[in-house]
């Protein structure tokens, strides 16, 4: 019966598909790519994978849409038809389609539980986890200390982003007709959604924090908790303008904390190493083993968090603070 | 029991899609994505009791709050495009 | 008994929300004008919050759930309208007349 | 251990040119005694976290991974030393420490992939590498680098997802994503149709990563639109990353098992490689920019580097390894060379640059040095690896005749771009009107020379490489006979 | 059990339909923020790929709870790589994007044929 569910669900997700492609206007096609994401975080609820519905929702709703918005605000909105050049990439996807449906044959079909798949690793997940780690949330487990390095590497892919940005953004825009517009004002003069976004701010805010701690008991963790409070303080400079916001975070806290984040996570690597474990060993960090391996995995989400939630802001700034520039 | 509602919930949805598709002024698309996005969150908060697994509402709750956001950055985007607009004309 | 009564209370309050949502979405589709999808859509959109999360509320008893589903109630609750007014004064605020007939996409909302 | 060049990235803000360059050097240490170590035949196998190997992610450095490792680290410490004057031409002052964290994090990211045994692994290192090249490359000072880099963060990604999804596929197949238990675990996979179609993906993937023929538009306006130091560093080991990666993987991952996988393989890598370095050869011959024709050139060169693997036998493998060694020193330095002119000549069309020999005597000496090696004259590094692949060629069967023929007219080919540089250096009149350019600064001369030596001392005294280079090829010959 | 049959290969053709409808946006579309788009989407199809090999029939997701015995759970191992996954997408697409803006302001457009006759 779920499947029912699942088997509507991903209809939905072909024809949002179609139709971001379809679109002329560029903002049309943001707007779906959010419906899009949506989507997708739902399928993966039903899919059992709280955690990345979580993360789906809170990245690509959330962040996603408010980059691209901010890049559309910078170029033009419409888009040019394309003449010719239909038929080679209709080709092209068709074998690609056609190689992808040839692998799909034999593949185990979903949710059989004797597929290899859940043979080989995943049961010894699920055992040593609560045997190692003493809390429930396996998937926080894998993530942070069974596969603690991959982190690591998805921290710094984080942080080359944010780097990248700024380096990228860092040019003053040639144009010389660089008339100072007005600061953006946000939604100043519309007072109702400015009342209630005050007072969400801070709920979502306290709701990232809420989900960064209890990581491990609940679908949660350091990259979505970062999502949440990001966009808790973009809602912030949306309503109260893009100064208010630099003016409560100002950017060199920022930069401060992204780079605080990604040394936090090497630091503790390294501290593991020099009393005896391996790099990403938290075990060696307490007396008993289980409580240093949860102590290790609490500054490891602390670290992924601050690292996420300062690089997504700072790349958000950049952009805004382009818009009033050029 | 709760079966019907989701059912219910997802032709709503459906529903909204077409209008997101279909919606001659690029409101009605806003207006879609909104309902969209409250859809989604009912149909979450629906499907973790239906999974016996009600611990999933966090889910549910930090897509209430992201969804307001992504509506309101429209609407600045909007009044910043449609200042834009003026200015083009004005000068 | 009463938890008998308990569950046949919150069936009717959810099946009564899928209903309001159902009809939400009907109007948004049927209706001509923007200022008319966006009073359907919304409208029932909080009305249909109020009665599922109520129903639920009911199946769930005194727990954690409980209160989790109070937030999001209380949350919807607060974004829901606020969001939907925002819109609306964008639009009205970039010239789209209530009275227009339907508008198209091209000509970007300056109806008047 | 392991872990220096992480802690080589974690340097990040605020640090100048010469942090960079330290780090960089440190890591070139630690690559130099990982090699000594493997060297002296036992290799090292690193478990992350205290985790035993098919559950957490383990690091292996093996004689292969040895080699390349000293490859990536000591292009990097040699691009990084000789950074500092043609970086700061081109980059101004308040950009430059992000654009230093972002050249180490690119260092760390391919160091990454060589270190780590972990499919899933490789795609993350991966990732964080093609990003920091995609900053490097967006440095450049003309506007044309941006649709260039563009173009290469597309297909770049759109690699990385195909490599995810080759990934993917054998995972649903074997359970596991350590590299060693997945090729033990291949085996007994009892259908064989998603293997085989993860095996077209992650191929496809990494060939469009290496630039390899059908696939290498991105390559040449990217390496030109570079800053110049970034395209030392990055035509010496980038692409050959992904060629480790894609050789690795067929041949420790899938020739094992799967029988007729070689000779696929072999047909599908072969022809590939001939074309492009036939088609990328003439390019190069007609080419007017100094830099684009280098870049075109080193597409050709990689498919030497395929060339040698599709043999799937011993010597071909042997003959590969070293190519990729000694096309990095020779690319390296022509590269290096090119900063040195450009340091004084805004324009590096072939027709601006007359008469420089008369003016900057040394780069144009180091140019000359470094393309014979390109093309192979005996005594250079270049020749060795020419001569292994043309006995490769020859023991590989009937149509290896054919093969030595290609590689011979390709040789040639190559003798007539690198003639075409000389010519228009050495013999054309000097173009009026230009200022009396000096010699290019000391230090990025002395970083220029020190990797033309290199290319002769590797020529004559190919020692260490080779035996590495052989080593290499028996490991993965084993598994492959 | 034919529904279940049916699904286990719908999920999979779902995969490929938009797969092949993303890189069609990357390769047909022009425009750039469209190619970004189309980029997304494309990743986003390889995410449900890996996310449909770990439901495991019956199972939930594995957040052991504390009172039910030998619950049946969904695999978290291909979680924990789409996790990753998820945020490496974000990342080049908000470089992607870093990049059309300085493309725009020095090109004037983002139309990618404009760009080619530009120089």
């Amino acid at each position: 019966m779920i499947f029912v569910f699942a088997l509507f669900l991903l209809t939905l997700l072909v024809i949002t598909a179609l139709a971001i492609v379809h679109t002329e206007n560029l903002f049309v096609a943001v707007m779906l790519t959010s419906i899009f994401s949506l989507l997708m975080a739902a399928n993966f609820f039903i899919l059992d994978a709280a955690d990345v519905a979580l993360t789906e929702a809170a990245v690509g709703a959330g962040v996603t849409t408010v980059i691209f918005l901010s890049a559309l605000a910078l170029t033009g909105e419409r888009e040019k038809p394309r003449v010719g050049g239909r038929n080679i990439a209709l080709v092209t996807v068709g074998i690609l389609a056609l190689l992808i449906i040839y692998a799909t044959f034999d593949k185990p079909r979903l949710g059989d539980p004797n597929a290899p798949v859940h043979q080989h690793v995943a049961p010894w997940y699920l055992e040593k986890t609560p045997e190692y780690m003493g809390f429930p949330n396996v998937v926080t487990a894998v993530l942070s200390s069974f596969r603690g390095y991959d982190t690591l590497g998805e921290v710094f892919v984080v942080f080359a982003a944010c780097i990248g940005v700024l380096f990228i953004l860092g040019v003053r825009p040639p144009r010389e007709s660089l008339e100072p517009r007005d600061e953006s004002s946000g939604l100043r003069h519309h007072l109702i959604p400015q009342v209630v976004g005050r007072l969400l701010v801070p709920f979502i805010v306290l709701f990232g924090l809420y989900v960064q701690f209890h990581g491990e008991y609940g679908p949660g963790g350091g990259f979505q908790a970062g999502a949440i409070i990001a966009t808790g303080v973009i809602l912030y400079a949306l309503l109260e303008g893009e100064a208010e916001a630099l003016r409560a975070v100002p950017r060199s806290v920022l930069l401060g904390m992204v780079i605080g984040g990604a040394m936090l996570f090497g630091s503790v690597g390294v501290v593991c190493m020099l009393m005896g474990g391996a790099f990403l060993d938290y075990s060696v960090l307490a007396a008993d083993p289980v409580w240093g391996q949860q102590l290790g995995i609490l500054i490891i989400e602390a670290g992924v968090g601050m690292a996420v939630c300062g690089a997504l802001l700072s790349i958000f700034h950049a952009f805004a603070a382009r818009e009033s520039l050029s | 029991m709760y079966i019907l509602v989701s059912i219910a919930i997802l032709v709503t949805m459906v529903l909204a899609l077409v209008r997101a598709l279909l919606g001659p002024s690029v409101y009605d698309r806003v207006l879609a994505v909104n309902v969209f996005g409250t859809k989604t969150v009912l149909l979450l908060s629906v499907m973790a009791f239906l999974n016996g697994r009600p611990d999933f509402l966090d889910l549910a709750l930090a897509y209430a709050l992201i969804n307001m956001v992504g509506i309101l950055a429209v609407l600045v985007f909007f009044q910043s495009r449609s200042s834009a607009k003026e200015r083009a004309e004005s000068d | 008994m009463i938890d008998i009564g308990l569950d046949i209370l919150s069936w009717i309050l959810l099946t009564l929300g899928g209903a309001c949502v159902l009809i939400g979405g009907i109007g948004g589709l049927r209706l001509p004008n923007f200022y008319t999808r966006i009073h359907a859509a919304s409208l029932t959109d909080t009305m249909a919050t109020l009665l599922i999360f109520a129903g639920m509320m009911l199946q769930a008893g005194l727990s954690l759930p409980t209160l989790k589903l109070l937030a999001i109630m209380l949350f919807l609750l607060l974004t829901g309208p606020t969001a939907t007014y925002a819109l609306a004064n964008a639009a009205l605020l970039s010239g789209l007349k209530p009275d227009a007939e339907t508008v198209t996409d091209n000509d970007k909302g300056h109806a008047g | 251990m392991l872990s220096a060049p992480l802690v080589v990235l974690l340097q990040p803000r605020g640090l100048a040119w010469a942090g960079a360059t330290v780090a960089a050097l440190a890591s070139f240490a630690i690559a130099l005694a990982l090699t000594i170590a493997v060297l002296d035949g036992q290799p090292q196998v690193y478990a992350m976290g205290g985790w035993p190997a098919p559950y957490g992610i383990a690091l292996g450095v093996d004689a292969f991974s040895a080699l390349v490792l000293l490859v990536v680290t000591g292009a990097g410490a040699a691009s990084l030393l000789a950074a500092r004057p043609s970086i700061d031409q081109q980059i101004e002052q308040e950009r430059q420490p992000l654009f230093y964290s972002a050249w180490l994090l690119g260092l760390a990211g391919l160091v990454g992939i060589v270190v780590s045994a972990d499919a899933f692994n490789i795609f993350v290192f991966m990732e964080i590498s093609s990003l920091a090249s995609y900053i490097l490359i967006a440095g450049g000072p003309d506007r044309r680098a941006l649709p260039a880099v563009f173009k290469y963060l597309i297909m770049g990604t759109i690699g990385a997802t195909f490599y995810l999804i080759g990934v993917g596929l054998i995972y649903m197949m074997t359970g596991t994503l350590n590299l060693a238990d997945m090729e033990a675990r291949i085996g007994d996979v009892v259908d064989m149709n998603p293997i085989l179609v993860a095996a077209g993906f992650i191929t496809i993937g990494l060939a469009l990563k290496a630039a390899v023929f059908p696939l290498h538009v991105w390559l040449p306006n990217a390496y030109t639109q570079a800053p110049h130091m970034v395209t030392v560093f990055l035509a010496a080991c980038a692409t050959k990353v992904a060629l480790y990666v894609l050789i690795r993987f067929d041949y420790l991952v899938f020739q094992a098992k799967l029988a007729d996988h070689e000779v696929q393989f072999a047909l599908f890598a072969m022809p590939l490689a001939i074309l492009g370095i036939l088609v990328a050869s003439a390019v190069a011959m007609f080419e007017g920019n100094l830099k684009r024709l280098l870049a075109t050139s080193s597409v050709a060169q990689i498919g030497y580097i395929l060339l040698g693997a599709s043999f799937v036998s011993q010597a071909g493998l042997s003959a590969s390894v070293m190519h990729i060694f000694n096309h990095a020193l020779a690319k390296g330095g022509l590269f290096l060379a090119v900063a040195c002119l450009a340091y004084h000549y805004r324009d590096l069309r072939l027709d601006q640059l007359g008469g420089a020999a008369a003016r900057m005597p040394w780069t144009c000496a180091a140019l000359v040095v470094c393309g014979f090696s390109l093309i192979g004259i005996p005594g250079t590094a270049g020749f060795i690896s020419k001569w292994l692949l043309i006995s490769a060629a020859l023991e590989s069967g009937p149509w290896g005749w054919g093969l030595v023929a290609v590689i011979l007219v390709s040789s040639l080919m190559a003798v007539v771009y690198i003639w075409r540089i000389v010519e228009a250096v050495y013999f054309r009149a000097a173009v009026e009107g230009d200022s009396q350019p000096a010699e290019a600064p000391l230090q990025l001369l002395l970083v220029t020379w020190l990797v033309a030596l290199l290319n002769i001392f590797f020529g004559l005294f190919p020692g260490v490489p080779l035996e590495l280079a052989n080593s290499t090829a028996t490991l993965l010959a084993g598994f492959a006979s | 059990m034919k529904l279940l049959e049916l699904l286990g290969y719908f999920n999979y053709w779902v995969f490929a339909i938009i797969l092949t409808v993303g890189l069609y946006a990357v390769i047909r579309k022009t425009n750039l923020i469209k190619k970004l788009i189309g980029l997304s989407i494309f990743q986003s199809a390889v995410f449900l790929m890996y996310i449909t090999m770990d439901k495991v029939e019956g199972g939930t997701a594995p957040i052991i709870q504390t009172g039910v015995e030998n619950q049946i759970f969904s695999n978290p191992l291909p979680q924990v790589l789409i996790l990753t996954a998820i945020v490496v997408g974000v990342s080049t697409l908000a470089l992607g994007l870093a990049i059309v803006v300085r493309i725009n302001e020095s090109y004037g457009t983002i139309e990618e044929r404009e760009i080619l006759d530009a120089d």
